[in-house]
């Protein structure tokens, strides 16, 4: 437990962090420092490029390993089911609307990458290794969540819009898109591939998160303040958003160990299971559910979740997963 | 110069509804249009802006759309579907335009 | 489709005042605006262009609000005192909206 | 709040011909104008949208010009001189404005 | 021969080619993947000022031996001749109207600065060297090829915009005044400045390449899509777009072989005269020859020509180049 | 004297400065060449961040050291002080209003980040140490003089807005909490820190740099294109520009002999003292002085001050600094 609490003290004051931390209360003290909209755009498409990349190229090193098929699919289930337990667990701790519950549910079984690629930071700098496909994994439980929850609002007679496109949008929207590719482009390339862009995906790779991560800092505490103002944001809320990344991290974490993952790809699967998306789902949940009030969810899984993953959840996860899944 | 009466309208949508709005332009057979970027705003659902945003969900467009007075009804009806239970404004302005054959 | 009479206002102004005047008109109980970016212009303050600017002196918005008939002179009235002392314009048109009830 | 009326004219016009148009209407004795960014649209010519392009060909621009009355018909000799054998609209519309000085 | 297929293979799944692939192919299907258009304007300049900047330098360094002022010449010749041979080709195989056809055929006649620097890079990978002064032969051969396709035009009774600002403006135009300015900039800071910055414009080159050419691929397969929609490209104007820059790579190397280039050397003067402008040729032609379509000349040379250079030109035109100029 | 020269020239040469040079060049000769408002947003984020973070880092490294507390202190009377200055001689030879008057001299009282940030890269490229925490100094000598020229017009009875926010928003204004900020975490995160990121922050930044000015080069440009065509900038108003940062230089240095800081740290306060604002005070002059003419103060600070420290005015600082406070 000690080494936990060291840990988390660790990774607190990595320059990361602190950024995140300057974004957040650089906005709460409303200073106008703002990223500019494309320059946000720009870091999350090199973010996720690098990412994939990485990983397509460890993966062709190393082999795929036996447990890809088995992790994409814990992967699946995992999006799919934890929106039902989030759903539950909505109607019973709030008042949230069917439709905004399930709203609320479909972004935490999906997945954050910026968390994920915390986590990844985090594990290379304690120097743990992971398996590379796991940004496939990340990809493939981006979607089924938005699934789960347009169920549950039909199951409960309410009206999603029955987008056609809708459906063939997720799946092919930038951040999976650009992801897989780049791990595939990872994959067909290799070492070779990599030795040429390294000095471009490797080395600067932590510096361009934490002006990412001032970004998402400074997203996150407008909404924050937004919601001091007295949003829709209630103390039970808050609670559900600190308590369902454990829920849905356990669950990861479970998954990981009965297939069999390391311990680096088994914080990874913890860290995917407990977060919450904020940039498909969002999206999705505007075109099929309307009625859903953003700026539930939105604070919620960028203002409360994201947060408490980054701080406190990614040492935890990997405390546990070395702890449990550890030679 | 000759000018010619004509309808403008300007809908305010989401950007994510964008794609959606042409499309249903395009088939209520209006093929004129031009989109704006909008950098933030305030209504009943609050102030929000575009700083730095990562998320597909946020920002918001302006489509401005100069029919002849005769389509202005096609146009509102397909607008309308496609905004009806989204956020946003659709204002229409008497107008006249140069150049009428292009509308 | 039912369209109401409304008024769509215009302003122009710099960037660097933009939060005032949203402010402004909040206070006036405008609560519906929609801020588009500008790239550049000319006045009597001479030309110029957003590119390559770090300033935060440089820059305007474009603020377009529309509002029922009858809020019209409390919306100029408050615009008017923030834009007073400083560049930019100021533009009424009538126009017509769907869905009144939410302006 | 005392206003006057003008003419709103509003020209979508090739980026690459913006310089050449703000010349024209300058030299037509109409100094001051607005130019907002165009993210995309679609016309006769089809659609096309400002993502990614690095292209200078690419890409429109939406001018906004405020003017009394009695300068309308040199300002639109002047733009349409420019749009002439280009793509692009204009329209016009009827609005007040407040510090008639100003135009 | 086999050599070519070797080369052409090991060009193919390099990252940078497989980035262009991923983002054509997410543009086919529709993905919203996107890059803003501020961060393309931004890879575009760094691409430009590094090449520039690189090249000053090595001309520093190994000075400017006999041939630049032959090399310039030749280029100057190639833009201003190539369009006239395109001309009658396209009004032989299409029906494309002479202002069409002159738009079209100015394109061919300037170059493609991407594909220069996919060049440059290709050469680096397999060690070849090459003129440093060959990014100001790329400068010089941007603009004469417009003023030849105006003559066609005027020459058959067209109404070409008499412009007077055009010829400035090309000349001027950004990406020549960064290309030529930072090509000075590194011949007068020579290997000391670029020992300062080249951490900056040399390691991180080939991933920034990647992350370009991603957003080309996306324009190119936007560009594609429409064709399919039934646009105004026929397979007789594919097949041209597929000739031509056999033609012209063909006048290139016959150029560089007759003035003695290097052997890196005349396959970058091959790869120059076979590529097709995408960025300043259009923009004149907006403003000169507004008649003209833009879908036709910036589906051909973005959209066919671009990718044939890419894959399978810039292969061939080494191996071409190494065979004939060669020791 | 000759060593001054020497320097000079060899400042000249630098990439960094025939960047500024090419972006000068560039807008006179009106090219298109243009940097999107995004990317050079994004590229200050760049400099502020990288800059203050390895202030921080220098300081958690060597210790505070016993000086600090004056340095800010003295920093702080300079910002008040040296807009009085400026203030009686624009008053005396030129005919500017009050308010245009107390505007300006607002400006030279503030800070240019980007001056200090190219005389950093000067003191590294020769080798001199200087004190880490001076990038603290230079943000808490942003705002003084704001004050100091507000003070200036209501004395003359001038009607200065009384705006609430202003102070707080000067206080808190993007560039000031990206430095401040940065700089924290680098304190906090020290040499570890510095390590992760370096190959961000470290490595590329004179590269970075380079482009930014190529910007800056561009707007001032820009303006002085303004000037040619009869704008409100007199002859005598360009001399005040040249002269200006001497006599800011001279007092600049004067307080760091005082109070005993190291050359290099002696030669970043004279450059701070001489360096003119053009960020955050154009910003509070819009919103205070809506009637000072900003085309009369963005002239002199970004076309004559800025580009006079950047060629002349940083060696001459180094050389007189190192003269007088070195061994
Ligand atoms: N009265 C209005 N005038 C102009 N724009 C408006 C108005 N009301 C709403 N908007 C725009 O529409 C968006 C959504 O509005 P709402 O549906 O009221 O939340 C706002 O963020 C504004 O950009
Ligand atoms: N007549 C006008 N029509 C449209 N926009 C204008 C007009 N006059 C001024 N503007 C805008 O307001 C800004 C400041 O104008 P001014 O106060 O005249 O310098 C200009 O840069 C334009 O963006
Ligand atoms: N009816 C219209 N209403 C608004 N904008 C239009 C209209 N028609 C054309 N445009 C704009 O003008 C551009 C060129 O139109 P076109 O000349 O028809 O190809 C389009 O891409 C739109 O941005
Ligand atoms: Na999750
Ligand atoms: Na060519
Ligand atoms: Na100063």
């Amino acid at each position: 437990m000690d080494s936990v609490f060291a840990l988390a003290a660790a990774n607190l004051v990595s320059p990361v962090i602190l950024s995140f931390a300057l974004g957040l209360l650089a906005a709460l003290a409303r200073s106008d420092l703002s990223v500019p909209e494309a320059a946000a755009k720009a870091l999350s498409i090199y973010l996720l490029f690098a990412i994939g990349f990485k990983g397509g190229a460890a993966v062709a090193e190393s082999g795929f390993g036996g447990t890809l098929a088995l992790g994409l699919l814990a992967g699946v289930i995992l999006s799919f089911a934890i929106p039902l337990v989030a759903f539950a667990l909505l109607r019973v701790v709030s008042r949230l609307s069917v439709v905004d519950a399930a709203a609320v549910a479909a972004h935490y079984g999906s997945i954050s990458i910026v968390t994920f690629v915390a986590a990844t930071a985090a594990l290379q700098s304690q120097g743990i290794a992971y398996e590379g496909w796991m940004v496939a994994v990340a990809a493939a439980m981006e979607a089924p969540a938005i699934l789960s929850a347009l169920w549950l609002v039909a199951r409960k007679g309410g009206a999603a819009e029955q987008e056609e496109g809708l459906l063939r949008e997720v799946l092919l929207n930038g951040s999976i898109v650009l992801l897989v590719g780049s791990f595939l482009i990872g994959v067909a390339t290799g070492a070779e591939g990599l030795a040429k862009i390294e000095s471009f995906i490797v080395a600067p790779f932590t510096g361009v998160l934490c002006l990412f991560l001032l970004d998402m800092g400074l997203i996150a505490g407008r909404g924050l303040r937004e919601m001091r103002r007295g949003g829709p944001v209630s103390p039970a809320l808050i609670g559900f958003g600190l308590l369902m990344p454990l829920i849905g991290g356990a669950a990861g974490l479970a998954s990981a160990l009965l297939i069999g993952l390391s311990p680096g790809g088994a914080a990874l699967m913890t860290t995917l299971a407990a977060s919450a998306s904020y940039i498909a789902v969002p999206a999705a949940m505007r075109v099929a559910l309307p009625e859903a009030n953003p700026s539930v969810y939105l604070t919620l899984s960028l203002g409360v979740t994201f947060p408490f993953n980054l701080t406190v959840g990614i040492p935890l996860y990997i405390a546990a997963a070395v702890a449990l899944a550890g030679g | 110069m000759i000018r010619h009466k004509a309808k403008r309208v300007e809908i305010v949508i989401e950007a994510i509804m964008a794609r959606r709005l042409a499309a249903a332009l395009t088939e209520a057979g209006v093929t004129g249009f031009t989109v704006l970027p909008v950098e933030g705003g305030s209504g009943r659902s609050g102030p929000w802006s575009r700083e730095g945003q990562v998320t597909r969900a946020g920002g918001m467009n302006a489509f401005v759309c100069i029919v002849r007075e005769e389509r202005l009804d096609a146009l509102l009806e397909a607008a309308y579907r496609v905004v009806e239970r989204h956020i946003g404004v659709i204002c229409v302005t008497d107008c006249e335009v140069l150049r009428a054959e292009r509308f």
